[in-house]
């Protein structure tokens, strides 16, 4: 993997670039396991960096979610770069923009790392709950070791990494300027996890399931707002010239929202389990995501995220694009 | 467009066509209720001057601004409604039709469920009219140059209409040699004129015209753009022969050493010709082709110590060197006169075309009776020293015609009158022959058909009601093998020589036309016409017109009207110099593109662009559209993920409506 | 006032006598959640292995989507909804109350709003006090306490084989007498009941000295600070929609075919159209004018117009932020910096 | 017996294809099933997958969408995108558990009258297989 000092040592030079703004990564949080995304302004803050399995926001998203304020006759744009810390899935995010011209290549600096997956706190809430103190994880082996108030626990990895991460076949940066410590290898072979349980389910009990689920949605948006794939400026969600999906909160404007929202990622979707870990009603949203990865994959042989060159999914066919259902 | 939508309903009976199943007053009492709609009314056709009047009389005085009339198909009469409101001052596209005959009145008999169906359908389209925008209707240049794909009559003369209207014309054939059908012909029903007689004079004009660039052995690679601005690429397949300095003596063709042996296509392949080969001798132009495909120079490499023709030909006119070409044009308008090609009765083995040499086509008979064709002229049957005149000759109708099970439902129109000019032929040749026609239906429906039939008959031709089922050999004569369905006796008659009616086929290689022009095929294969009444010329591609058997089987005087009329249609956009452009054009909404261009990628007519823009002080991309390439399909609008592209008169403000509209529990 | 004892063994007989004579709301568990529902007839869940609904009980009086009126489209009359029933919701936490409490204010300063007021005059609210506090509770800095009782009807503390009830209201008694006999009087469990929830109180670990906060506020209303506070920010209204004080709502008419109505839901000033304007300005442009509102509008706002600081301290916003952005964190950065 | 249950279809139709099709099935006088309401666009392209959705949530029992055939389209290549979107679109609808036989599409060309007919019925046919949609429509829900 790679140790704490050598990403610090590599982020303060970078962010002593001239053409670099900023560099973005994480620092600890506040209490118990959280983490929070960190703009590395000046060498020092560099100190600050943290990267453990705890880091489970995709920092791609912050390349499309600063604002553009008008700027005052005569101001230019700040055109200095914005560097970033990627793993796997937030260089596939950024792979994804590049093709989709949400972000210019020449204005990111990517330091890549090599990742082994990060902790879904929903997994470790029951058994290790959150307490006051800052705790610290690191890997040991194929093994995640909490550090909860000076006390160890070494815990099995499929107990507590997010679903996405224990099937994840692109741990390491797929697109980056410099990439750090060593390769790693995918924990598992290629699959997509819930997903053939509820392929197999009647369609009134995935329907009953997705009912129990979508009921629960609160609209707060945080899933869309995490997607590093979710960036326009007036998502259709928030129109109300056609008004798409009502605001009202009931299953069948929360159903229509989250097929919306998970059509919208058809091809685009890089699997980095995002939306699902900022729920705060815990939606299984990765298990609609991946459904449509996974036919991405099979019917179109399409991964999103991995060609920096190639054209949108979702602004190309092929004309054998297979056609059984067609009456 | 902020004032308050006043929505004029306007509900046709079309004669009973409507009003027989849908009930017009309870339609007319439920548009009185929808929301926005100030007046109501019926009338018996509203496609009628009275009821147009009706909607530009509540236009003025009720002050409507917008119009929904339900009746027919806006496929039959948007257009005519749309200029009923032009020409009351109001914007056209304020127009939405609800289709209550067509998609309703016509195919739900009970008006139990056509009622409540038109109901739905008038509601749709209030829901939607009430959103309407109006919209500008632009106009781009017009190319003043038009292109003619076919070089047959249908092509020659709509190339001679265009090019003596003043206008440049590029007539693109892909044999050596214009022509086409016609010239194979060798007298034509029911005037019985000399094919070549009537058609050489035009052959040679077209040669000679000013304003008509020839080019023959070519075809069309790929067409871009639009009406008015159509850019064609044309592939001028290489002849071996400079045609500057051919002279067309024809010394090549004697010398080549495989003379007479390569089966002549002009001649329906009962000919033989050599590699080197003038397809007739009227051809135009009069200019030598190696034929690629048999010459043994260019499929082996080694014609003897060299080339024969090269050696021979006088001015150095071949060129075994010589290249295909590839050359763009810049045309307006386009006509479509690929013509047809003849069924193959192989398709129907019991009639034994492939068996017996004495089972010929009628194309072939053509060939056979033609003067220039390769017996002089003389009617023989069998070869060398058995040479002799058929004494017993039969016609088979409906080859390859009004037969299912060969996929050709529909009548080629020309057959019962080639047959019965073929029979008229026979007995001036020979006398004394016996000749039979076998038909189903003699369909002499054409100025002058029927007496030409009528004569026909008392020429003494026999007329046998029946599909003969079978043709056999028995010794050495040929039977043909039929139930005379007049009298239900069945047959079995004697012949020397058998002539199948073959029916007239799509071009094999329509396909390529219609990946080439978007164009449409009707259940027959041939072309689709915009409208099989009233734009029979028309395609769904505007700026491209159809003539003659492409379209369809018709004989001469149709295709030639055809023709005709392809070229005056065709000349509206050069005479005009100036073409609409589609006013249903895609709109950005610059402040919520976020310029992922994926409207850019999917747009088939490349009409989108990125373009960078100052936004408050940043630099955006945002999509940009090309109004005179956008065609309004809308697919970017689909891919839009921020739906910041929206065609025009079809955007999701507008179809949401609808949709909400037909949901509504009824 | 009344005072009175529940046996565990008794809970179901105290659910039924509540839902028989009112809408008894509950905290019921969905998904990996908490959050208040009509009770259903479970009488087997009982709060013990409920810690605090994720969802507040403020969505029982102020729905996330409540009907204002219906039409008919075209049509110029509108019809009111149903008239609401009496309500009881059992089991809110202390400072949920407190939280109702706070928001009754903002809907009866001027005019009075009569959905708001109509669901909350026939809601009564049972509390369960706290015995052990949450990883993010600062309720002790605001004046709350896990056992207060401020916007309760009835207190209620969990004693291990039995809860002591307390009514606060006359409201609060009347449903005491409702569930009667399920209950039985006390005698001397309310000192018990003090002790457990001083003794919660010290196990509170969170704080923040509100001295002073409203001025800094006001002063440093341009500092840097609200840059880097934001940053992290992802807009997201999972901190307004979870807060029991927030209470911004939207008003929208929805249509389904020619039935209207028109509703308001919950609406939350971390979005970017809570402040758009028709002429596409927005005065909140981006996420720090936001953060800095949503702090701002608690802490200062509120005090200069009710005198009273609009946040409970419950820790919804910390707990459920996806990047913790810890109001806590931002209060003693604006202390300290401001 | 309740009354026979008589789905409601909304139908999206490319202008060139499919809506000529169904023009072609009136004028030959075929008859069929009422229920299926059409909404006329130029192209299949330019169907929203969304309108789908909305369609279910309006009211609609089940959705249609009918275009021209491959190589066919007026516009060249726009039903080869609606091919892809609306496949993954029954995918996904599918997967939360929308009945497969509630969405379909067709390609229909504007000289298979016949063939219009044919799809009109089977879409009605099964629709009314499965009955109405009350889980997911707007009006379902108790305003």
């Amino acid at each position: 993997m790679v140790d704490l000092e050598t990403i610090r040592k590599k982020a303060k030079e970078i962010v002593s670039r001239e053409d670099v703004k900023h560099l973005i990564g994480w620092r600890k949080g506040t209490f118990g396991y959280r983490v929070t995304p960190y703009w590395v302004e000046a060498p020092e803050d560099a100190e600050e960096l943290v990267y453990s399995p705890l880091c489970n926001t995709n920092l791609a998203t912050y390349l499309t979610l600063a604002e553009k304020l008008p700027l005052p006759k005569g101001q230019e744009p700040d055109r200095r770069k914005t560097a970033l810390l990627v793993r796997g899935c937030d260089s596939r995010a950024v792979v994804q923009l590049l093709t989709e011209r949400g972000v210019d290549r020449e204005q990111v600096v990517l330091l890549g790392l090599p990742c082994r997956g990060v902790v879904d706190l929903r997994k470790l809430k029951d058994s290790y709950p959150e307490d006051n103190e800052v705790a610290d994880a690191e890997w040991k082996e194929d093994k995640i070791v909490l550090n909860v108030s000076g006390e160890k626990k070494e815990i099995p990895r499929e107990e507590v990494l997010d679903d996405h991460c224990l099937v994840c076949r692109y741990p390491n940066p797929v697109e980056a300027d410099e990439t750090l410590g060593e390769k790693v290898e995918p924990w598992a072979e290629e699959s997509h996890p819930g997903v053939e349980e509820l392929e197999n389910a009647s369609f009134d009990k995935r329907w009953d399931f997705w009912e129990k689920e979508f009921e629960r949605c609160i609209r707060c948006y945080a899933c869309r707002n995490a997607c590093p794939m979710c960036y326009c400026e007036d998502c259709i969600l928030d129109r109300l010239n056609p008004t798409w999906i009502y605001r009202s909160n009931n299953y069948s404007e929360n159903t229509a929202f989250h097929i919306a929202r998970a059509f919208h990622l058809v091809g685009r979707c890089v699997s980095c389990g995002a939306c699902e870990r900022v729920c705060p009603a815990g939606i299984p949203l990765g298990k609609i995501n991946q459904k449509l990865v996974k036919e991405v994959r099979e019917k179109y042989e399409f991964e999103p995220g991995t060609d920096p060159e190639g054209v949108p999914f979702q602004a190309s066919y092929n004309p054998q694009d297979q056609e059984d259902f067609i009456l | 467009m902020s004032e308050k939508p006043r929505v004029g309903v306007y509900v046709c009976h079309c004669g009973i066509n409507i009003a027989a199943t849908v009930n017009v007053e309870e339609v007319v009492e439920f548009a009185s209720r929808l929301p926005g709609v100030t007046v109501v009314r019926n009338y018996a056709y509203m496609c009628s001057d009275p009821g147009q009047q009706l909607v530009r009389e509540d236009i003025e005085n009720e002050n409507l601004n917008r119009i929904v009339v339900a009746s027919c198909s806006p496929r039959m009469h948007e257009i005519t409604f749309r200029r009923t409101l032009q020409d009351a001052g109001l914007n056209p596209y304020y127009l939405e039709m609800a289709n209550i005959r067509e998609h309703c009145s016509w195919v739900h008999p009970d008006s139990e469920e056509a009622t409540p169906k038109a109901k739905k359908l008038v509601s749709a389209a209030v829901s939607k009219a009430r959103m309407l925008e109006p919209l500008e209707e632009k106009e781009v240049d017009s190319e003043r140059t038009a292109m003619v794909i076919g070089g047959g009559i249908a092509g020659i003369q709509s190339a001679l209409d265009i090019a003596d209207a003043g206008y440049q014309v590029y007539l693109v054939e892909k044999s050596p040699s214009v022509g086409g059908r016609m010239a194979q012909l060798d007298k034509t029903f029911p005037t019985l004129d000399c094919s070549a007689c009537i058609m050489t004079p035009k052959m040679v004009d077209v040669a000679n015209h000013p304003n008509i660039e020839l080019m023959t052995y070519s075809e069309v690679e790929e067409v871009n753009g639009f009406i008015g601005n159509f850019e064609v690429k044309v592939r001028k397949k290489a002849r071996y022969v400079d045609i500057d300095k051919c002279n067309g003596c024809g010394e090549c063709a004697d010398n080549c050493r495989v003379k007479n042996r390569i089966p002549n296509e002009f001649d329906a392949n009962v000919g033989k010709r050599s590699a080197i080969y003038l397809p007739f001798p009227q051809a135009v132009p009069a200019k030598f082709t190696v034929d690629p495909d048999h010459c043994l120079y260019l499929t082996k490499g080694k014609c003897g110590k060299g080339p024969k023709c090269q050696e021979v030909c006088g001015t150095g006119a071949i060129d075994f060197e010589q290249q295909d070409e590839e050359v763009e044009v810049k045309v307006g308008a386009i006509i479509v006169a690929t013509g047809f090609d003849t069924f193959d009765p192989s398709n129907k083995p019991e009639y034994g075309y492939q068996d017996y040499p004495n089972v010929i086509t009628g194309l072939e008979m053509e060939r056979l009776v033609a003067a220039s064709g390769p017996t002089g002229g003389e009617l023989l049957i069998g070869e060398g020293e058995n040479a002799r005149k058929p004494k017993k000759v039969a016609f088979i109708q409906c080859v390859g015609s009004r037969d299912a099970s060969v996929g050709n439902e529909y009548c080629s129109r020309v057959c019962c009158m080639y047959t019965a000019k073929q029979a008229h032929l026979i007995k001036e040749k020979v006398p004394d022959a016996e000749v039979t026609v076998y038909y189903m239906d003699v369909r002499a429906f054409g100025k002058g058909f029927e007496e030409f039939y009528d004569r026909v008959r008392r020429e003494g031709i026999r007329y046998v009601r029946g599909n003969p089922s079978e043709i056999f050999k028995k010794d050495d004569k040929l039977i043909v093998k039929v139930e005379d369905t007049l009298t239900a006796t069945p047959r079995e008659d004697e012949a020397d020589l058998v002539v199948l009616a073959v029916g007239l086929e799509p071009r094999q290689d329509a396909r390529g036309v219609i990946d080439l022009l978007r164009l449409s095929q009707t259940s027959d294969r041939f072309f689709m016409e915009a409208h099989p009444k009233l734009y029979p010329v028309d395609t769904s591609t505007d700026g491209v017109f159809l003539a003659g058997c492409a379209q369809g089987p018709k004989d001469i005087p149709d295709t030639v009207a055809q023709a005709k009329g392809a070229a005056a249609s065709a000349m509206i956009p050069l005479s005009r110099g100036k073409v609409k452009v589609e006013a249903q054009t895609a709109e950005v909404n610059e402040a919520t593109c976020r310029g992922c261009g994926f409207c850019t990628e999917v747009c088939p007519y490349s009409a989108i662009e990125l373009k960078t823009i100052n936004w408050f002080g940043h630099e955006v991309n945002v999509a940009e559209v090309n109004e005179a390439l956008c065609k309004g399909c809308g697919t970017c609008s689909a891919a839009c993920l921020s739906n910041s592209i929206q065609p025009r008169s079809f955007r999701d403000s507008q179809i949401m409506p609808q949709i909400a509209a037909l949901g509504v529990k009824s | 006032m009344s005072e009175k004892v529940l046996q565990k063994a008794n809970w179901s007989s105290f659910v039924q006598a509540l839902a028989d004579a009112r809408e008894l709301w509950f905290p019921v568990k969905d998904g990996p959640i908490y959050k208040f529902a009509p009770y259903s007839g479970d009488v087997d869940a009982g709060l013990e292995e409920y810690a605090y609904s994720s969802v507040p009980p403020k969505a029982v009086v102020l729905p996330q989507t409540e009907t204002m009126f219906l039409y008919q489209v075209g049509d110029k009359e509108i019809s009111l909804p149903e008239e609401k029933k009496e309500k009881v919701v059992l089991g809110a936490r202390p400072c949920d109350a407190r939280a109702m409490d706070i928001v009754d204010r903002v809907f009866q300063w001027d005019e009075d709003d009569p959905y708001y007021l109509e669901n909350r005059n026939k809601t009564a609210v049972i509390g369960l006090a706290c015995n052990e506090p949450f990883v993010n509770c600062f309720c002790t800095s605001l004046d709350g306490s896990p056992g207060s009782t401020q916007g309760l009807d009835v207190l209620m503390v969990d004693l291990g084989d039995k809860y002591y009830l307390r009514s606060v209201t006359d409201k609060g008694s009347r449903i005491l007498g409702d569930a009667e006999s399920a209950l039985e009087d006390a005698s001397g469990e309310g000192s018990q009941a003090e002790e457990i929830i001083k003794e919660a109180e010290g196990k509170i670990k969170r704080s923040i000295d509100t001295e002073g906060i409203r001025e800094k506020l006001e002063e440093g209303w341009e500092a840097p600070l609200w840059d880097e506070v934001s940053r992290a920010c992802l807009g997201c209204g999972a901190c307004t929609f979870l807060c029991p004080t927030c209470h911004c709502f939207d008003i929208q008419d929805e249509v389904e075919g020619f039935d209207g109505r028109r509703c308001r839901m919950w609406d939350s000033c971390m979005f970017g159209e809570y402040t758009l304007h028709t002429s596409g300005h927005n005065p909140r442009p981006s996420r720090k004018e936001r953060t800095r509102n949503r702090i701002s509008h608690k802490y200062r706002y509120y005090v200069e117009k009710f005198d009273k600081i609009a946040c409970v301290g419950c820790g919804r916003c910390i707990t459920s932020c996806p990047v913790n952005i810890d109001i806590l964190d931002i209060l003693s950065r604006v202390k300290e910096e401001l | 017996m309740s009354e026979q249950f008589e789905p409601n279809i909304v139908a999206f139709l490319c202008n060139w294809c499919s809506y000529a099709g169904a023009d072609l099935a009136g004028t030959s006088r075929t008859h069929y099933p009422a229920n299926l309401k059409v909404i006329r666009v130029m192209c299949t392209g330019r169907i929203n997958p969304l309108f789908v959705l909305n369609a279910l949530q309006q009211g609609a029992d089940g959705v249609l969408v009918s275009g021209c055939h491959p190589g066919d389209c007026h516009y060249m290549e726009g039903n080869m995108y609606a091919r892809r979107r609306f496949r993954l679109m029954k995918d996904l609808l599918e997967y939360l558990g929308v009945d497969s036989r509630r969405f379909h599409m067709s390609w229909v060309s504007a000289s298979e009258g016949g063939k219009w007919k044919e799809v009109v019925e089977k879409v009605v046919d099964e629709v009314s297989e499965i009955g109405p949609f009350e889980q997911f429509k707007r009006e379902k829900i108790n305003w």
